[in-house]
């Protein structure tokens, strides 16, 4: 049986070209429109936050219902609301002057376009940015233009050699082969690749006879899709030379650990944001430290892919 | 939470509340606490927060103003038609007054009515200072009197009781009556110079707040005020929490999430 | 309101050429090895029972563990045992005396495979034959040979073209595009498609340091893949002329309407046979008269697809 | 069925029980009944079913005889080393006896001591038959006889006890001992014998059996007997339920679902 080692485990990341103190990130589009929600996430305990999906232009997103909350998981259609880009230089004025470590996240329907946004969030202070290439459930972006390995490639690389901060992909799982997707990214001059975002669904009231979302379709998230994120996780990590970033239904330090052992390096935390409050950000940090500590782990490192067989 | 987290319900009856504006009752078992809040789904419409006004005996009352699309399509609905429930959302008022007094702006009055009848089934009663633009506008002021409270009315027109606003009207009351705790609701104007009032002669009290919402539960973001969540934190608040937040009677943010100043 | 109408709902359904007592069909790999245990579902209320996928020679499937379920959902990598098409004769024979409709699933790596399966089949007297084109964790059969329109057209054409019997195509939800799945069925001679197998996941057990699967990755099934396969079957209602069978996470008559409301003729069910036991098929049936009762529905079809915008 | 349905244990001890067979214990809360079973994950070798022959303040103990790869890398493990279990599973005893006997053949006595064990905690003790093909493969005695049962032996080289089988050696003592239920676990041969002469002599009783289990839940149909499944509605059957089983005694299913003869 394994000794105790000495001292607390050390769950700080260098990650990229940032210091993190704990793995556990903000996902895009928790409370990520506002830097003073931003900001509380960070003070409770994120790692780093990632900040809504931002476009060229504002947006209201879909009409309600944009949610759909069930014990099993979670949908939405938000439809990507946000103040675009020019609007919110006043969040991230707010956030560069404080120490939370902020990803930038943006969507447009052509590289050209990811671009600008990439640029722009360099200008604002954002540590990194991460391209939404996988959301479910927007006419025109996300999955539409993120499903195949050459729309990929055109567009990390177009954003890849217009910005000098560290460029993240985020991958849908609505596809018959993740990897292809994480190896464009990564050739095309990704520096990490986020998996995954939320699967495509529906559900429908019987008694209103109607799809529960206004957009009809969605994106499920939460306990649900964590067995198909750390599948995708496990399979990048078997062809990437890249971090992957996990994300899907974590929500405790043993789902942090399985994602870990699968090869993430960070991790993102969506709905149960929403479901454990806030807090989870501490809760999750001393759920992890407390599980390395009774296995014995000094380091992330050493629990990172070790599933894989050699 | 409740259960019935999710749940459809039938329009069972409907009445006149003021000049555009209904009470609509449905059949239904959600149990809610005053100042909670339901998401209302008017399906092929929209989805919207709404205060609860009555709760009893398997039926919940809501009281709607009609302001633009949801609410007029919810007003419009018939008996026997069918809506969805989200629900119940946020934190309530805290039920601790001896004396307690309400001030309402407009279909403010709605959550407020759920907090009297609250109190009096506890055996307390208090004073309702019911504003409203004028006369047509003033929303449940039977059913405040009807519960055995005081109700104290001002109009900005003079049309009925005091003319002027409820700020107003509660400045002029504070001399004369006993009270220990103020709960307000309705414009955000109002309730900022309410809350003014209140402190100046240390009158501790809560005031619910409305913000766009679009989850109802905590994650999207787009009802937030500063650090706080209206959703979730909220929509009851603290004065002494509001004096800590910035944007409170200052701004709002829109569908876009853009910060606009209060009108 | 509605008035109550007179009688009880009809629930029977004439199916391609079946005569099915209620749509209620037992999904191929639970309980379907064997003829006696088919015969249980049978008896016990399903509408018709299709068998384990059987293929051109026996297997004995992937190592134990096999199966791994929690209250979300299951996730299971069996690894398509199975006696071989010679074998299932014995099985076949014993359910042709008996009146059940039987439809046989079969999986193959290549078109003159499967050809050869459904005409033993079809002599083996079943009344359909199902294709396995979506099997998400048994090397070189399955999704492997199922995820483009190229291979299912081809695979379905060189099937429709040897037998009389109605051929059913299942289609994977592994894919960024089912719908392209389905046309290329229907246009080669599929009579229905059957939609959804099992998503590809994955669970680690963070103790034991490995896949909880022994063949590492599985397929999630239950409750937490109903969202999916819902939005499928709604995707190819909107595309396809043929029927669909919907599949994934039925376990109540509430959910078998959202799948009928989102497009599905019949429905089939897997995991709940194991959660709610082989009376499912007698609850389920209750369920869904109880719900058309009540809001006055006389036929399914007054039900199927009604979600969907004129 | 109890919370503990996945739970990962370590081995504390290990003692050998017969030749090739070892009694394991882990350190576990599973609480199962005499005749439940749990799936027990040995890592990077197999999952295999196995009954419960000790279950007591945290500790549960299996009895394994070697076969082959899974079972021998079972008894290989060393303390401290981890499996996994699912369960426990299936239909166990019932405890309706007043004066109980039991039939074991070789490692088929492990579900019965723990049935032993929890007559003996109600106060009910009996005689066990226990029989094997030599005395070096006799099972658990020590086990029976510190409960205080009567154990009688039987051996087919008559290396200890009767000469003979557990089955001939029941037949011997019926005519002697006072019974009133039997509980039989074994070689599937020999459970038919015990039915056949139990029956003879109208004594009701039950009985363990065994088939290939993939699943343990009743989803997979690897463990069906004819329209029953051994994980499910089993592995304890009513002789009177097993009289209807066409294939019990006859014909096992093999990994690839064929079925064979029995052997
Ligand atoms: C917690 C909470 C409780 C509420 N309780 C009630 C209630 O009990 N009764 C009730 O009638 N309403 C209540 N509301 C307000 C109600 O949700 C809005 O009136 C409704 O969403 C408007 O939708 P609409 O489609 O009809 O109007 P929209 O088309 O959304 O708006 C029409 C016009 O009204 C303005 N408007 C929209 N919302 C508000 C607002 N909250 N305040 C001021 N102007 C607004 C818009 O800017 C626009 O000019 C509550 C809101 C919240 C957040
Ligand atoms: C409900 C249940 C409870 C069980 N309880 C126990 C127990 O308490 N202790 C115990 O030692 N075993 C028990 N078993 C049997 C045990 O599961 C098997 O011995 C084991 O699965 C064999 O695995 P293996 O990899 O070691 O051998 P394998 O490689 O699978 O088999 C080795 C050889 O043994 C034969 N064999 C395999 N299983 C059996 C069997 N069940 N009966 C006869 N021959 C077999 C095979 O045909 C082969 O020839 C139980 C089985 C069931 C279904
Ligand atoms: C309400 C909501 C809004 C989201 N908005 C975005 C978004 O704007 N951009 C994005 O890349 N992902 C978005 N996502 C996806 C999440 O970032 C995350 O990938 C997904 O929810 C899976 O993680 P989880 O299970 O922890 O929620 C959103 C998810 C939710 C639930
Ligand atoms: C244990 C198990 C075995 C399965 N075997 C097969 C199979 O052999 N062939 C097949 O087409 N689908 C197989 N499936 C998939 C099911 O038929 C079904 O498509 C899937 O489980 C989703 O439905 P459910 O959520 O109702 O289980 C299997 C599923 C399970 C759980
Ligand atoms: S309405 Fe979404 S967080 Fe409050
Ligand atoms: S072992 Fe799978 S059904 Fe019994």
């Amino acid at each position: 049986m394994p000794n105790a080692k000495q001292g607390e485990p050390d769950i700080g990341l260098d990650f990229l070209d940032m210091k993190l103190n704990n793995p556990f990130i903000l996902a895009s589009g928790i409370l990520g429109e506002t830097a003073d929600l931003l900001l509380s996430a960070f003070k409770a305990g994120a790692g780093a936050v990632v900040t809504k999906s931002i476009g060229l232009e504002p947006r209201d997103g879909h009409r309600n219902p944009t949610i759909y909350s069930t014990p099993d998981g979670m949908m939405n259609a938000m439809g990507l609301p946000n103040p675009g880009i020019e609007d919110f230089k006043r969040e991230m004025d707010v956030l560069r002057k404080t120490d939370a470590v902020v990803i930038g996240s943006v969507f447009a329907s052509k590289p050209n376009g990811f671009s600008i946004l990439a640029k722009k969030m360099q200008d604002y202070g954002a540590a990194a940015v991460e391209l939404n290439l996988s959301c479910p459930h927007a006419r025109g972006y996300g999955t539409e233009i993120g499903s195949t390995p050459a729309s990929v490639r055109r567009i990390v690389k177009s954003v890849a050699g217009s910005v000098s901060i560290p460029v993240l992909a985020k991958l849908t799982p609505n596809t018959s082969d993740i990897c292809s997707l994480g190896l464009a990214a990564q050739e095309a001059g990704a520096k990490a690749v986020v998996a995954i975002n939320t699967v495509k669904a529906m559900r429908i009231d019987p008694l209103i006879k109607r799809p529960v979302l206004a957009n009809r379709y969605g994106g499920l998230s939460g306990s649900a899709v964590k067995p198909i994120g750390i599948r995708c996780v496990y399979e990048l990590f078997e062809v990437l030379t890249i971090p992957i970033i996990g994300v899907g239904g974590i929500a405790t330090g043993l789902d942090a650990v399985e994602y870990i052992m699968a090869g993430a390096t960070a991790l993102q935390i969506g709905t149960a944001v929403q479901t454990r409050g806030v807090k989870v950000f501490s809760y999750l940090q001393d759920e992890l430290k407390e599980f390395m500590r009774k296995e014995n782990y000094g380091h992330l490192s050493e629990m990172r892919g070790i599933v894989h067989e050699p | 939470m409740s259960p019935e987290t999710v749940s459809v319900s039938r329009l069972i009856q409907k009445k006149n509340a003021a000049k555009d504006c209904f009470s609509l009752f449905f059949e239904s078992q959600i149990q809610s606490s005053p100042g909670q809040f339901l998401m209302i789904w008017i399906p092929g419409v929209d989805e919207i927060p709404m205060s609860v006004s009555h709760c009893r005996n398997g039926t919940i009352g809501l009281t709607v103003k009609v302001l633009g699309e949801a609410t007029e399509a919810l007003c419009n609905l018939e008996e026997g038609d069918r809506v969805r429930f989200r629900g119940p959302f946020g934190q309530g008022f805290k039920l601790e007054a001896k004396r307690p007094v309400l001030v309402a702006g407009g279909v403010g009055s709605a959550p407020l009515l759920l907090l009297a009848s609250t109190y009096s089934s506890m055996g307390v009663k208090g004073d309702a200072i019911i504003g409203a633009k004028s006369k047509d506008e003033l929303t449940l002021i039977q059913e405040f009197e009807n519960l055995g409270w005081n109700v104290y009315i001002a109009t900005d027109d003079g049309s009925n009781g005091f003319k002027g606003t409820a700020s107003d009207l509660l400045e002029k009351k504070l001399k004369v009556l006993t009270l220990d705790f103020l709960y307000t609701c309705g414009p955000e104007k109002m309730l900022f110079e309410v809350i003014r009032i209140a402190e100046s002669v240390n009158l501790p009290g809560q005031a619910a707040l409305e913000r766009l919402m679009k989850c109802g539960i905590g994650i999207c973001g787009s009802c937030a005020i500063n650090q706080k969540l209206v959703c979730r934190d909220g929509p009851v608040f603290d004065f002494k929490e509001l004096r800590k937040i910035s944007e409170f009677g200052k701004a709002k943010r829109d569908a876009a999430g853009r910060l606009r100043p209060s009108v």
